[in-house]
């Protein structure tokens, strides 16, 4: 039997220190395997005692090379892979992807169209939020929320479903428009899950938002300023805690964005509390948005006018969405032919990421794991 | 059947006693010097209370004194381990031999 | 509450306090010295009960098995114990502190030979029942001062250990 | 032999007082069967209570409402592999669980389920229970050093520093309950679980309404590190899942993994069943001053009875909501066995001398088990706290107010 340390020698790994007295650090390896880095994260932390002197993120567990996959696939078919990175909101991710395409393609979608995305997009947004707040509730140790919001959670999932047969990876719009017209009783579908969710998010908030121990723990903890936000490239709902009232769907409206009245939520501290708050308040605003969508949602075509075999002029587009996770770019490149010539990616988890270190150094190692859940990476995404 | 007299519990005691006083003597690493003098102080508790036995319960007084100081004397003997490994990175006291660092 | 064999509890009893210090003084890694001393404390709370002193036999329970010895534990556990292990155990005086303390218990054994007689060697056994309260009434009248000074020394290692452990002063 | 037997009948003590070991044995091993069948029923309350609590059934699938679950996972830890890890200090992790184990269970000699029913009623009791409940914190800190691993140091030393910070608080608190037996015309207290019981007897008061609101304040004093002591949530650090995989314990599996868990439901009847006994009257009946009479103790003395006919009922509601398939036949038969069980039972708490009887350590347990329930409920209910905040709880706010409670306690206790 070899030893196993002869493989690692090479890889010239420092013996950690064995003790942990001040004077010398203790370094953990919180996972890849660990029950609170949601997936495969690994974060290599380094502490004296509990208090975290700083923080090493090791990423690309979960990578599947998406975008160079993009490069060997027609436009049409690589809609679904996208669906594959953030997979808790696929169909935003498909949205930002259509959305792009048919800038570089010059078309618009129909408004009927536009609609059904936003309904889908916000009803995403919700299913996303909550699944957050679940997971995040249960790594500050409240279990019970995580099955509040997956019930819930599953009420949007049935709408998915009905809608394009698929729960998780919708793949639900297409470039130019949506694949599928609504299927009977849609709205009756969304109004009733309309009015039956706001008490539903009350008694998540009647949990969590006055509970005192859930304010000790996120009130002051992985703060970060808006300069620093703004330093890190971070965006979403972390960036509006710190008080940057930044929201694409206002700043760059895009879908039918425009037709509705909405508010952008933020906080004031940016610390973990006011990012719980600000995402609370915008599953709030998504059902406002989606109330008025349904509402208003007018007669049409479904898909716009797009040509069978897809050649795009020679050119680049950067379209970006608010996803719920924060800023969704798609930068595409077009060499003319039926395929992409370059795919690029922003995703919000990646680029939020970055900031852990920011928001954990100083702090003790309970609040990384509280850090790690209010940033809501989704390590599909990160890693791509 | 020996019945069990005072005389047994103060041999117990005085066996204890020199176990530590060899431990103290023989040791090299503080916090077993340390236990060892809590052997020692464990053997005086024995003595004290068999003769509260026979003349009253001073004797068990005093040993809940000798526990509270036995207390007070772990705490900082233990403080001043903890001061001496993080400058000397040793707990061994054959290098405890300057009397400031 | 009259104890049931106490010969049997007695040999038992002071045979693993004995057992216990032998392993205290014996052991190469501290945390299994540590073990063998927390055995050992039990076994004389158990020898205290023998004695008509339970108040004595909890507070040694509560002060000395639950919350010195966790002292102990959480210092070793804090300094490194892996390196001390490898080197020498004992020092080099070895052969004079087994002899010196060999003196010692031998004049031990000599006083207690001689001055036997000084004392009854079987009394007359105090009232269990009470046992408590005639402490108390001992620790907080005859001997309030010294109740007092206690605390005192008390509060000063409190001070002493903080300041001490602190990082910076 | 008989005869030794039979004298302790008549002997109105309990059998350690009597000195009679073949009762005392008899008692030791009835407690600890009893302890070891309430903790499989806590395990199995626990999960379905805990799942009800978050919208969902919990286990339903191994006996009629998952009644034999505790006993299918009993069987699944016991044949599991037992693992210790090759750098592990293999004495002391083969010992740490045991350790904890008894420490939890040696408690149970001093608890009074009923005036006589008791192993033993030694007079430093409470000093007892709360000694060698300390002494588990040995077995949290040495499962953490032996394993030799980070998550499980990092967890000992957290349980640690819990356990030392909050039994400070709960012994104040415990203090201040017994300061409050001393206030008879003797004016002499006692630390006899027996006799604090009594002593709340003969004072006609539980001590948690005693000075209200001061009993009540070192009561909800002591509830709270009870919690910390036992290593439950919301004080659950040491073993926090998020945070350190499952802390002291994360090299542990099968049988010892399970010690562990025995020992940590052990150890919360345990500290409850003092709760009980210092502030909520032991095994004493509820409204003694109040509904007095006749009537009324037979009232009291029936309730044991109807509990359990009542519990039959909805088993037996149960029966009939059964899914009617053939598949379902031999849990539906089950279950409707384990209702008539039930039910048998009650009616022989029916008989008047099993009624007097068993009416102590009814009332005694019933109290016990609105702490287990307590229990669960936070675990549903509240997030965890972080460890200095944990500190700062006990150091900053529990502590002082228990110092406060109890200078109050004695000065009243001088005054009045």
């Amino acid at each position: 039997m070899t030893d196993p340390t002869t493989y690692l020698s090479h890889l010239e790994l420092g013996e950690p220190d064995k003790t942990f007295l001040d004077s010398n650090e203790l370094i953990i390896n919180m996972g890849p395997q660990h029950p609170a880095t949601h997936g495969v994260l690994r974060v290599i932390l380094k502490l004296d005692g509990e208090k975290v002197l700083g923080t090493e993120c090791v990423i690309g567990y979960l990578h599947r090379g998406v975008e160079k996959i993009a490069e060997n696939r027609t436009y049409t078919m690589f809609n679904p892979y996208v669906d594959r990175m953030d997979y808790v909101a696929a169909v935003s991710n498909g949205l930002g992807y259509c959305e792009a395409v048919e800038k570089l393609l010059n078309i618009q979608a129909p408004p009927r169209a536009n609609y059904i995305r936003v309904i889908l997009t916000e009803l995403n947004r919700m299913a996303s939020h909550q699944l957050w707040l679940g997971t995040h509730a249960l790594d500050i140790g409240a279990m019970t929320p995580l099955f509040y919001t997956f019930r819930d959670r599953e009420e949007i999932l049935k709408i998915f479903e009905k809608y394009c047969g698929a729960r998780l990876t919708t793949h639900a719009f297409r470039i130019g428009g949506c694949q599928y017209e609504t299927y009977e009783g849609f709205e009756r579908d969304v109004k009733k899950f309309l009015d039956f969710v706001p008490p539903r998010i009350d008694e998540y908030e009647e949990l969590l938002t006055t509970n005192r121990i859930w304010l000790e723990r996120t009130r002051n903890v992985g703060k970060i300023s808006a300069a620093d936000c703004k330093a890190l490239g971070v965006t979403g709902p972390v960036l509006r805690a710190s008080g940057v009232k930044w929201d694409i769907r206002k700043a760059q409206p895009y879908a039918a964005y425009p037709e509705f009245q909405f508010e952008i939520p933020t906080g004031a501290n940016g610390d973990t509390y006011d990012r719980y708050m600000v995402r609370m308040q915008e599953m709030r605003q998504s059902l406002r948005i989606i109330r008025q969508a349904v509402e208003g949602i007018p007669e049409g075509p479904i898909m716009a006018k797009v040509p069978k075999v897809m050649k795009p002029p020679v050119g680049e587009v950067y379209h970006s969405i608010e996803a719920p996770k924060g800023e969704l770019g798609y930068f595409v490149v077009s060499d003319g032919s039926t395929q992409p010539y370059r795919v690029r990616v922003r995703p919000p988890s990646f680029v939020n990421l970055q900031a852990l270190d920011v928001m954990v150094r100083g702090q003790l190692v309970a609040d990384v794991i509280a850090v790690i859940g209010t940033l809501d990476i989704v390590l599909g995404e990160v890693d791509r | 059947m020996v019945p069990i007299t005072t005389l047994h519990y103060l041999v117990t005691a005085a066996a204890l006693f020199v176990l530590g006083v060899i431990g103290v003597l023989t040791r090299r690493n503080v916090v077993i010097v340390l236990m060892s003098i809590e052997l020692i102080l464990n053997a005086v508790n024995l003595n004290l209370v068999a003769f509260s036995r026979l003349w009253g319960l001073h004797g068990q007084v005093f040993a809940i004194f000798v526990i509270t100081d036995a207390a007070a004397e772990a705490a900082v003997g233990l403080g001043i381990l903890i001061a001496f490994f993080r400058n000397k990175e040793t707990i061994n006291v054959d290098e405890v031999d300057l009397l400031k660092w | 509450m009259t104890p049931v064999a106490t010969t049997f509890f007695f040999y038992f009893l002071s045979g693993l306090t004995l057992l216990s210090g032998i392993l205290v003084i014996t052991q190469k890694n501290a945390v299994h010295s540590a073990l063998a001393l927390i055995l050992g404390l039990l076994a004389q709370a158990g020898l205290y009960l023998m004695l008509y002193a339970p108040f004595v036999a909890g507070v040694q329970i509560i002060l000395y098995a639950g919350g010195i010895m966790v002292l102990f534990l959480f210092v070793i556990m804090l300094v490194d114990i892996e390196r001390s292990q490898k080197e020498e155990q004992f020092n080099k005086q070895w052969l004079v502190g087994i002899l010196s303390a060999g003196a010692l218990g031998g004049l031990f054994v000599l006083v207690y030979t001689k001055g036997s007689s000084l004392f009854p060697m079987t009394a007359g056994i105090p009232a269990e029942s009470n046992n408590t309260q005639q402490v108390g009434e001992l620790l907080y009248g005859q001997y309030m001062f010294a109740f007092e000074i206690a605390s005192l020394l008390l509060l000063v290692a409190i001070i002493g250990a903080v300041v001490m452990a602190k990082k910076r002063i | 032999m008989l005869e030794y037997i039979t004298s302790y009948l008549g002997m109105n003590t309990t059998p350690g007082q009597a000195g009679n070991v073949f009762w005392a044995v008899v008692y030791i091993l009835v407690v600890f069967g009893g302890v070891s069948v309430a903790v499989i029923a806590m395990n199995w309350l626990e999960r379905k209570a805990l799942a009800h609590f978050q919208i969902r059934l919990g286990p339903m699938r191994v006996g009629p409402h998952g009644l034999l679950q505790p006993i299918a996972d009993a069987v699944k830890l016991l044949t599991k592999e037992d693992i210790i890890p090759d750098e592990a200090d293999h004495f002391v992790f083969w010992i740490a669980p045991l350790i904890i184990l008894c420490a939890s269970f040696t408690v149970y000699i001093v608890i009074p389920f009923g005036p006589t029913h008791a192993i033993t009623d030694l007079n430093i009791g409470v000093l007892f229970m709360l000694g060698v409940s300390s002494l588990s914190v040995l077995g949290v800190v040495m499962a953490g050093w032996a394993s030799n691993s980070h998550y499980p140091l990092i967890g000992s030393l957290r349980s640690s520093a819990q356990m030392i910070s909050y039994e400070i608080a709960m012994g104040m608190a415990v203090v201040s309950a017994i300061l409050m037996t001393s206030l008879n015309k003797s004016g002499t207290g006692t630390l006899s679980m027996i006799g604090i019981v009594e002593a709340q007897q003969q004072q006609q008061v539980w001590f948690l309404f005693k000075f209200f609101p001061l009993g009540f304040v070192a009561f909800a004093i002591f509830a709270i590190a009870m919690v910390a002591e036992t290593n439950r949530a919301p004080f659950d650090l040491p073993e926090a899942e998020s945070e350190l995989t499952a802390g002291f314990h994360t090299e542990y599996s099968g049988l010892r993994w399970s010690l562990f868990m025995l020992g940590e439901y052990t150890a919360m009847i345990a500290v409850s069943s003092i709760a009980v006994t210092l502030w909520l009257g032991g095994w004493l009946r509820p409204f003694p001053n109040t509904l007095t009479g006749p009537t009324w103790d037979l009232v009291f003395s029936l309730l044991p009875g109807f509990t359990f006919l009542a519990l039959a009922l909805i088993a037996f509601v149960g029966v009939i909501r059964m899914p009617k398939h053939p598949y379902f036949k031999i849990q539906t038969a089950g279950l409707a066995g384990f209702a008539a069980v039930l039910g048998l039972v009650g009616i022989v708490l029916f008989i008047p001398p099993v009624r007097d009887r068993i009416q102590d350590i009814f009332w005694f347990v019933a109290k016990v088990a609105v702490f287990m329930y307590l229990y669960i409920w936070y675990r549903a209910t509240f997030p965890r706290y972080r460890f200095d905040q944990l500190m700062k709880v006990g150091w900053k706010v529990l502590l002082p107010i228990a110092i406060g409670v109890l200078i109050l306690t004695a000065i009243l206790g001088v005054v009045l």
